[in-house]
Order: structure tokens, then C-alpha cells, then sequence
């Protein structure tokens, strides 16, 4: 298991090569992979996100030791950024290796629903004229019903 | 007890951290007397459900109790990902 | 939209750091890759995958105009090889990019559904003391199931 | 007409590909033709439930009519990805 808050960029590249690389009992292995959107005006000049240091690494092992618990997994990873983010650039990615691919697929959005809503992040907008946090959502908190039992 | 703020809530109070000595038996009622101090913890604090707080880094409820704890941390839903 | 049929290695490094390049107006982008893996008893020794050539380019390309027309993706990729692959190798992967999550991942699960049991690959397993062809199996016929109007 | 077998069907009849002159009207009907001609054709479609079948590289149905095309192939169920 492989979990890192980091400010710097990541290579997804490489990140998701030595991840499979390193799983040879698995066939099959999911990325997800998330990257600041432009707003519609065009106008986004970063996206500020925030985080609670003392906070972030337990919550994302903590997820993630849920989601290995949960599916039979060989693997999991996940880097999440903080600081000034340009559109284009990626905020974060999961990974997740597994013997059968309904596991690997279902691992990898259930760690990215407890992303969303349960790991210490917050987005803030700044545009050249405004600048905004972004709101949670209400499907985002709903689409944790489904992995509640 | 260490108190900390993250997002729109430490930009309301104008702060992301402060030691407050207090004798409050729950997190509502630390809000309570947070609130009774300034105008801008009441702007903070003026819909908690609107809130989340973590005792010693896990998410809790405005009910539990303070007993123990040593840093609490109040901020907007989160947004990851 | 990128589909490749192909006996050549890929680096699923390059391919997942290109697709999610181009992908700009994008948030969220998927990748799901199989990996050929050892038999039981660790005796493999290669996985010999036949397709129909004729039929197969076009067979990938309908799958992937399904899945672009039934989920607001942006873009998705799709390459599939052929013949012997060691333990450990890539077989293939799919890759999937959308506004939102929830389509980037729906879109590449249907792809994986609909590769698995509409694609005219099949596989055999040749190990040292015995050469098998993979049979279909009914989890993967009923998986289609779910995508079914 | 050519005929094109791919995996397991390919290796009970012994060549990937051949052309077929036929009247039959039906892929059943063709099937029929080419189980009556030898033992090695009997073995690979004993249980055509277990076959599948491409018209012109589009899957199709074992009661699918002939007429117009150009090109069959008979498989086992397809085990991509």
C-alpha cells in the first residue's frame, strides 16, 4: 500500500506503470485519475486546495486499509496534491490491483467516494475576477449510501 | 486544547489555529462559547449543519464529548479528490 | 477516439500520460489494464491470443462508439494485443475521460463487459506439461447483462 | 464462401479457412453440409450451442440467412480483454 500527500506533481506515467509492475498476481488494474477543469468561463487561474496535514495521511490509509479489507485486493495506491493547482494538472490519482476486475473497479470508486467526502480537502477557485470554494455535493455524499451495509 | 479552522471557516474567523482554555463538556458547547465571543465566530459558527468537526483528527459529532481530546478541528464538508 | 489491435508491447505509461493530456476539458479519467497472470501451479508459460482480424478493429470501434454515445465522455482509448504473452505482460487496456467520475468509470466497465465477451479474441493457455483454451464464463455473459436497455 | 474457424473449432478441423460452395440458405443449413462431409467437421459443431457465428464479421444468429454473404466464421464464445 502506497499512500502520499504530496505539493509536488506526480508522474502518472510512471506512478502507473511501477504500480502494475509491481503486482504480477493481479489481472487486472483500474487508475483513476483526476485533473483540474477549466470553469466554463475559461477564467480559472488555479485551484487553491487546502488540507489538514495531521489529518490527511491517517484518513487516506484508513480508507484505503477499509478498501483492501473489503475486495480481495493485492494492491492499493493513492496520491492526493495540495497548494496551487493550474488547469490540466492533476490532483490526484488512485490505483488498485486485483485478481478480477469487478474487485479492482469497485475498490477504486469506493476510494474515490471516501475522497471526495471524507478526506480533509478543500477546493478553492480563484479566477481573475473571483475567487470561490467549491461547494460539496449532494450526489457525493449520496454516493456513499452504496457502500454502506 | 488546540483549536483549528480549515476553508471558509479560518477565513471567518480570520485564523487556522488558536489555544482556547475552556471547560466545555461537548463540542456544542465549545461552539457555544466560541460564539458568545465575536461576531466572527457567530459568522463562522451560524449553521453548524453546514459543519464537520474532527477530535484528534477523526471526523466526530457536535455532540461528543471533549473529555481527553486535545485538538479540535472545525471545517466545511470536505472536498477531495 | 484511439482503438489498436496489435502483437507489439505498449507502455501503459506513455498511453495513460498521452490520453490524459489531450483530455482537457476532462476531470476524471479511467484506465483499467489486464495483465496476463501466472496459472495456479506457476507453470505458464505463455498465453497465445488468437483474434479474427477482419472483424476485430471493427468490433472495438463499435464498442467504443457505443460507450462514447451512451456516457458523456470525452475521449476513450482502447488496445487490445495478440499473440504469446508471458506471465506479468500487458494484454491490454482501456482508457475513458469525462467531466464527472461516475461515467468515466461506468464507460470503462462496459468497455471491459463488452471486450471480454463480444470481442473476437480468445485465449490459450500453454504451460510446460499441458495447452488449454480459456473457457468463457457465465459471470462474464451475465455481466452484459446490467448494460442491457 | 469462405468459411473461417478461429480457436478450438479451428483445431478439430484442422485448417483456419477454406471455401465452401453451397446452396444452403440458412448458417444451420451450412453447418448440416459440412457435418455431413466428414467426422472432423461432426466433432466441432456437436453442440452449436456452444458455437458462435459471424456473417461478414458481424455476430449473428445460427438461423441467420446466407443469401449476400460472404464471409462465415465459426468460434467458441469470445474470451477477450
Amino acid at each position: 500500500m502506497d499512500v502520499r500527500v504530496q505539493e509536488s506533481a506526480f508522474d502518472l506515467g510512471v506512478e502507473t506503470s511501477e504500480f502494475a509492475a509491481k503486482t504480477s498476481a493481479s489481472g487486472a488494474v483500474v487508475t483513476f485519475t483526476g485533473i483540474v477543469r477549466n470553469n466554463a468561463a475559461g477564467t480559472l487561474e488555479h485551484m487553491q486546495i487546502e488540507h489538514y496535514p495531521a489529518m490527511t495521511q491517517k484518513a487516506l490509509e484508513a480508507i484505503s486499509n477499509e478498501a483492501l479489507t473489503r475486495w480481495q485486493l493485492e494492491d492499493a495506491k493513492v496520491i492526493h496534491r495540495f497548494g496551487a493547482l493550474k488547469p490540466g494538472e492533476m490532483i490526484m490519482m488512485v490505483a488498485t490491483a486485483a485478481p478480477h476486475r469487478k474487485d479492482a473497479f469497485e475498490a477504486a470508486e469506493f476510494l474515490m467516494d471516501y475522497l471526495k467526502s471524507r478526506a480533509p480537502f478543500w477546493k478553492k477557485e480563484v479566477s481573475s475576477d473571483d475567487a470561490s470554494w467549491v461547494a460539496a455535493k449532494e450526489e457525493d455524499e449520496a454516493a456513499l449510501g452504496r457502500w454502506q451495509e | 486544547m488546540d483549536v483549528l479552522y480549515f476553508a471558509w471557516v479560518r477565513e471567518r474567523i480570520g485564523l487556522p489555529r488558536e489555544v482556547v482554555n475552556t471547560n466545555a463538556r461537548t463540542v456544542k458547547e465549545l461552539v457555544s462559547e466560541l460564539v458568545a465571543r465575536e461576531e466572527r465566530y457567530e459568522a463562522a459558527f451560524a449553521d453548524i449543519s453546514a459543519l464537520r468537526v474532527a477530535l484528534d483528527q477523526e471526523l466526530s459529532s457536535f455532540d461528543a464529548p471533549l473529555k481527553g481530546v486535545r485538538e479540535v478541528a472545525f471545517f466545511p464538508p470536505m472536498t477531495g479528490g
